[in-house]
């Protein structure tokens, strides 16, 4: 059987780079780049559990599975 | 059809025939009967009647209701009308055409609860804190406080403002005849364009939607845009400061009622309003008989005043004489817009009760 | 014309009642009348005082400067306003338990009648004392018709039949009166 | 529909701090209304003033921001001018149980059908970190350098002696339990009342030694129990904690109904 | 010492009407002073606006009479500037829990050690007999023609919610149960709430048919059941039934000693 | 020696050193900071400090607290200070010496939370309901912020009057030096008689005993007689209000502190208080510089102003120039005490930040 | 053993006739006069308890043992 | 003498703290000083900004007409209050993340230099940006003595250490500055 896959697109005009996803995604999707600030790290690597998604406090990140 | 009704039922009627959808109140004399009148009548033609909490609630019901489009009304006095004026200030700056009776007792604080003053003439106008436009109109008897509650919803609605209704004790608790006739003011009001966004700066006077219309109202009591959006752009908060004071300032001619008699021919002129305005005219029939050459001027509306105007009517005056039951309020008004060139005397009463013509003949004698 | 009146006595006595009867009443005959009244806790059975005024001008301040007639219930009461009896006030006072004798009194037309009397020995209550004095003073005055009274009694509806009694009680009390004096 | 069709997007970002649980107590709140269907013309927002207050300042449909403490009294009046529609009260600990608290116990006795959520962040915000009536008793916030002098509220029981008939807990971190429990509340006639735990990382975060947002998020978990647990876990496993889940949810006649009840008998008389 | 040596003769009698209640409380509380040796000199009466808060007035000691529906907090500066006196609050149900709701919540969660005497007679006396919020549902009221809309709130229960340490009830009709009920919660050390069930027979009294005081006044004790009895009563007979007696009685620290508790720690730092 | 204070701690200083017993507040933009200062420093030397439920709370403890005896301090801004009316009126009734900080915000309503104005100057003075003594000072910088707080108590006690410092967010934010020192007004505090009830009305000014001395103080804020009981006897009632409104009427030239410079030989006057008192310094010097005439007045004591003292300030000047934050209320006054035979012009600023010199430069040169 | 027997007093300037003394008393002890007024009719009776007294609302009734 | 400062950036980035310690240590030195700012929720990430007018003579009013230096950690905050910059301003700005090429700035003496970037190397986090600009700034200006400074942040106590250490950063950026130009 084919695992899921999905997207996740963080909106870069909303996020507020609080770190939440960062700290709940339990697949360490997310990652911080040289200028401290989130970004989609390992994509592959979601499950689409929309854990970031529903606990991002600033509507910035959708997940859509593939 | 003449019917003989106590100051405060009048006001309630007018409110009835001037198409009340909501009154929220509180108990406390001398405004008591209005809330209770409306608890027995609202009900029977399926209008809201809510006895709040406190006053704090009451207005905030009021305002809630008002910017749902309904016209709603409450009413108290001295002490719930302190508690008020947050509530009022909030009414300004949304433009919510409540209205507010304020039936005033002795002051300051609980003071006489069942004694009459006129005490909160300032008050009504600088109560709540920072600039704001507003509208205070005061009533001489139960006809006239008929016909100023009912034209009230009308005026609060065309100019998207809180209107205060200034009466006093005597006023509201003396019953007289009182017919339920169309208020006899020459208030114009003219066709608004209509907008879609709930707020307008440009323009001073629109018709902008309310809330429950399905238009996407926002409102706060932050300086906002014409979205309602909150911002404290420098420009934009000038722009709707402007805004909110122009449309009142701008159309005071209009919105300036007054009862005047004798003024152009007269050398002395007795000033008052709400109930010393049956004292005044009075007065007048009594020193012109011994003599004098005397004129009567009445504010109905204490705010805003129109200047202009009441320089005009005093051109020929010599000696004003203003009246009032308190430390001199609408004294200070008048100072100010007529102190030139004339002697602007005071005579206040500050005992709770009413003066007797007597009592006040002579002190006017001492003055002449 | 201008009639002031005065209604006084102990809260409870339905004072302001008879002085609203009396001014309502005047507007039924197309004259003017203004009522007034004090707003201390007149239910709890302290003074209780109402002013009325009728007349045939429009009233545009409703102050008494003194009064015309001045109905009393009780003494203490008919004291604490005495200022506003001058020569020409006639007074009404009620002597059921109390009797009157003032100095300040010597030149004023006075009737002592036993309104409380009349309400307890005819109804057995006491409620009624206001009403029969109401009857006795509108003989007296001639200002207002004993109709327009009734009509306003009845209009209002509540206990109308022993009211109109009362009032009627009232007024043959003063028609008797006038008799024993004209006797 | 989904959450999305009742933001408005023109007016985002939030003034929200980082890592602010607001927005995601907003965004369970708006959810609700897509699964339950409401339309957007059906409902209007109604808030105090505080940092949660601001919520309605994002939403698509009708809101007033109202004064300090206030949400309540205006909501009453908004509801009963427009009767059908969804009259929802979005608060803050200090706003509803502070200076707006005798609103709020007034509301749960009056019983209009208004929903209350309250974002609780014991703290005052938007002030600055001050103690409020949420923050519990020896905790260090701005205005009580030496640990705070008095208890606090269990709104819970609060709201239940003032007679609130639909009564329940939850927190932006339990996002699930959370949305369920606005639905419940949603769909509950009457007054209700949802106290909704939210992490406010840039004051009673750090005031309580927490400097990364995402840490004090996360550590909301040890704040509260499920009510469900309540007679499993030990006394010390609930020792400060808060428990969550659904206290109350008992139908009783509404102010309107009983209201407009009377309306229709004096029409017949 | 009697209750008399706390009255102020000169002052008598009191502006209460014949046959209201309010007297018989004012001396129960007096009685108690007496009965506990309390010298007048610390004992301040703070009151807010209503019959009820006009008995400071009548006696000879201080006594504070505020603004409508603030006794609490101004007791609460008067407390706190006076730690070492009886610090006790006279209200009504309408000046303690409506207008004042939010300070006696607030009061009872801060516990600063001042109690509270409520005069519930269901009404507001002093300005002519309207709804007040412990007025039951369906009753009729100068405000309220066609039966009050809103339930009332039972206060013992609001006040448990709110943290209240001490929690009472009495009427003036049961008077030696007062007495004691009143002396318990003098001694008690903390927050204490007693609610006093008074006739007012000149409106609410009136209002629900009753023209002769005394009657109203006998009524009272169907007004209520002791709470001893609650499970030996049927439901039938505690229908519409308030309980009377001592609800809660649990000490908790005090604002003040926690207060200069700490005080005395930052002076030896 | 010298220290660098915001004007918030500034004040808050004044306070302490000014022997402050007693604070209760609730958090409000742009006044916080004294509660959160307070909240560190009063518990270290054993004075109350209290956070309560809200501002009504706040100002009733404060009051309950001064009529304790104790020098008792709030804190608010403009929403907060709007609820504080009621217990300002009660403060007056009972002559309970008092002390309220209001920090300006722009308003009306939450309007500008963090912006600055001066829309409260009418509100300080007529805010609550009824005739009423009010002492209004307002400081220009946080020097004498510190100053005005600190001698605030000592009037407060003297007059048995609550006292207002009317402060501006500019003014409480900004950090700027500070010395402790005593404050430098001339106001003289004589020894008043002492007297066992807790009322007196015959005297302006007399010592009586506060609640918890053992004395039977009786206070309320219904009219009372000396013994504090309530009684609306007409005659008495007219004594009590003459007491309350003379005690501060009488001692007006006492109380009315201002700073003023060049009106002698000056033709045009720059008027304005508190943070505009910089800005007018400014002025007289770019436009004396300029070969303009020109001197400045500012009121530090806004409430009572005494108008026989500024009129004989302003004997020279033939042009008076009021710059406020706000839509010209210190100019309603000055217009009334000064109107005749001068030109009384008006620049308000409600865009929510102090103007720039220039922009000033601009609007006054358009007046010239 | 002889009955112990009390004084009842009635302060006419304290008393409001509110007739809770009368409708208290479980001796009858108070009466009406012809003015409706009250006043102790039948002192020989009362048993001391003070009711009337407690419950007056007035402080107008002082129950004496004599 | 008088001199304009303007520092401005994100909430947070401690833009109040700094021009606070620069006006505070102004007083040290017996020169007048006062520091003003705005309150929009500044630790909320929001932009931020402070002025700090330093005179020999006492500031009546404490308003900037035009900045003499304008300290920017962001692009964003510069533009924002970009009206203060005149042509005789002297602009300093942090281009760890961005540069700066504005067509207004033409004309203005422009320092564009690492701040962020020297904390992070140095501290590990960004907290110290503040106080190193500060520091290059004290050099570059040359009317407050780094001692003062120094002083200042030792009265406050926290984290002086580092505090110090990062103000001693900032002034040997100058230096080298100074240097790599004079070379
Ligand atoms: C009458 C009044 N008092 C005080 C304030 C200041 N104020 C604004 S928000 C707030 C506290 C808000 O606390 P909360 O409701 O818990 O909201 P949060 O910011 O924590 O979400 C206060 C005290 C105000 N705006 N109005
Ligand atoms: C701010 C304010 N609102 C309203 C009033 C009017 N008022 C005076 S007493 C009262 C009700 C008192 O009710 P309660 O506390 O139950 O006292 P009671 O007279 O029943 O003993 C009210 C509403 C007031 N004095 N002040
Ligand atoms: S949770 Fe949202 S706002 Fe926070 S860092 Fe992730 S995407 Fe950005
Ligand atoms: S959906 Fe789940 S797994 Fe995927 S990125 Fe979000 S939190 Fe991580
Ligand atoms: S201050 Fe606290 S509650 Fe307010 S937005 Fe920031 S994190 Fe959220
Ligand atoms: S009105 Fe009622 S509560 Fe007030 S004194 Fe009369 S009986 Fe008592
Ligand atoms: S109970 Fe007291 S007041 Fe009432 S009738 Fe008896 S003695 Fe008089
Ligand atoms: S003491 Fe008892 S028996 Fe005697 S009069 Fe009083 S109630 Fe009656
Ligand atoms: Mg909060
Ligand atoms: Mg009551």
């Amino acid at each position: 059987i084919k695992r899921k896959t999905f997207e996740v697109i963080i909106d870069k005009n909303l996020c507020k780079n609080c770190l939440i996803c960062l700290n709940v995604c339990p697949k360490k999707v997310f990652d911080l780049d040289e200028k401290y600030e989130i970004f989609v790290k390992n994509q592959d690597d979601c499950i689409g559990c929309k854990l970031c998604e529903n606990l991002c406090p600033d509507f910035a990140i959708e997940v859509k599975e593939l | 059809m003449k019917e003989f009704l106590q100051g405060n039922i009048a006001a309630s009627y007018g409110a009835i025939d001037g198409g009340i959808d909501f009154f929220a109140g509180y108990p406390i004399t001398p405004s008591s009967e209005i809330l209770e009148m409306f608890s027995k009548e609202l009900p029977k033609f399926g209008k809201i009647f809510l006895q709040m909490e406190d006053e704090l609630a009451s207005i905030c019901a009021v305002v809630g209701a008002s910017l749902s489009g309904k016209k709603a009304l409450t009413a108290t006095s001295g002490p719930g009308f302190s508690l008020m004026q947050e509530g009022i200030g909030y009414a300004t700056i949304t433009e919510a055409p409540c209205v507010i009776i304020n039936v005033m007792r002795g002051g300051p604080s609980t003071g006489l609860p069942t004694n009459v003053s006129q005490g909160d003439y300032m008050q009504s106008k600088w109560g709540t804190h920072g600039d704001h436009p507003m509208i205070v109109f005061s009533p001489k008897n139960p006809q006239e406080f008929y016909w100023l509650t009912r034209i009230s919803f009308d005026v609060a609605f065309y100019y998207r403002n809180p209107v205060i209704i200034l009466s006093d004790e005597s006023v509201a608790h003396m019953r007289a005849e009182v017919e339920r006739t169309l208020p006899p003011y020459n208030l114009k009001f003219k066709e608004k364009e209509k907008l879609d966004l709930p707020f307008n700066f440009e323009y001073d006077l629109t018709s902008n939607p309310f809330i429950g219309e399905g238009k996407k109202v926002r409102i706060t009591g932050l300086f906002h845009d014409e979205t309602g959006f909150p911002t404290n752009e420098k420009s934009n908060v000038e722009k709707v400061m402007n805004h909110l004071m122009n449309k009142i300032e701008h159309n005071k001619e209009n919105l300036f009622l007054y009862e005047s008699d004798g003024l152009e021919n007269a050398e002395i002129a007795f000033v008052g309003f709400g109930i010393i305005g049956g004292l005044i005219k009075e007065l007048k029939n009594i020193f012109d008989s011994k003599g004098f050459k005397t004129g009567f001027f009445r504010p109905i509306t204490l705010n805003p005043l129109n200047d202009i105007k009441i320089i005009n009517l005093f051109k020929n005056i010599e000696k004003v004489i203003v009246i009032e039951l308190n430390k001199g309020q609408l004294f200070l008004d008048i100072k100010r817009i007529l102190s030139c060139n004339k002697e602007i005397n005071f005579i206040g009463f500050t005992s709770g009760d009413i003066p007797k013509i007597g009592e006040v003949y002579k002190k006017i004698e001492e003055l002449l | 014309m201008r009639k002031n009146f005065i209604f006084t006595g102990k809260g409870g006595q339905g004072i302001i009642f008879v002085a609203t009867l009396l001014s309502q009443s005047a507007i039924i005959e197309n004259l003017h009348s203004v009522q007034t009244q004090i707003y201390t806790a007149a239910q709890r059975g302290d003074i209780s005082k109402s002013e009325v005024i009728i007349s045939d001008e429009p009233i545009d301040y409703p102050k008494i400067e003194n009064a015309d007639f001045f109905i009393s219930l009780t003494k203490k009461s008919l004291i604490k306003f005495k200022e506003l009896i001058q020569e020409n006030t006639t007074v009404l006072f009620d002597n059921t338990f109390e009797d009157l004798n003032e100095d300040f009194l010597t030149k004023n037309k006075i009737y002592k009648l036993p309104f409380t009397k009349i309400s307890l020995d005819i109804f057995n209550k006491n409620e009624y004392t206001n009403i029969i004095s109401l009857g006795f003073l509108i003989k007296l005055t001639d200002i207002i018709k004993e109709d327009s009274i009734i009509k306003t009694l009845e209009k209002m509806k509540k206990d109308f039949e022993n009211n109109k009694k009362a009032f009627l009680l009232g007024i043959n009390l003063y028609k008797k009166l006038l008799v024993e004096k004209e006797a | 529909m989904t959450y999305k069709d009742y933001l408005d997007y023109s007016k985002l970002p939030t003034i929200f701090c980082p890592g602010c649980g607001l927005g995601i107590g907003l965004r369970a709140i708006l959810q609700s209304f897509s699964d339950l269907n409401l339309k957007k013309e059906d409902i209007i927002f109604v808030s105090g003033i505080g940092c949660s207050s601001r919520i309605p300042g994002y939403v698509d449909f009708d809101s007033l921001h109202t004064l300090h403490g206030r949400a309540i009294p205006f909501a009453t009046g908004v509801k009963l001018s427009h009767p059908e529609k969804n009259v929802i009260v979005i608060t803050g600990d200090g706003d509803g149980l502070s200076i707006g608290g005798n609103h709020m116990i007034h509301a749960a006795r009056r019983n209009i059908n208004i929903k209350v959520f309250l974002f609780n962040n014991m703290t005052y915000g938007m002030t600055g970190g001050q103690a409020s009536p949420t923050t519990p008793l020896k905790k260090i916030t701005s205005t009580t350098p030496y640990g705070k002098y008095d208890s606090d509220f269990d709104s819970v029981e609060l709201l239940k002696g003032a007679g609130a008939g639909f009564i329940a807990r939850g927190t932006v971190y339990h996002y699930n339990m959370l949305l369920k429990v606005i639905k419940e509340s949603l769909i509950y006639k009457g007054f209700s009342f949802v106290e909704i735990i939210t992490p406010c990382p840039t004051y009673y975060g750090r005031l309580q030694g927490i400097e990364d947002p995402a840490k004090f998020f996360i550590k909301l978990k040890d704040f509260v129990y499920s009510i469900d647990q309540k007679d499993v876990l030990k006394e010390e496993e609930k020792k400060d904690k808060l428990p969550i889940g659904i206290f109350k949810n008992e139908r009783r006649e509404t102010f309107e109904e009983i209201y407009f009840k009377i309306v229709e008998d004096l029409k017949t008389k």
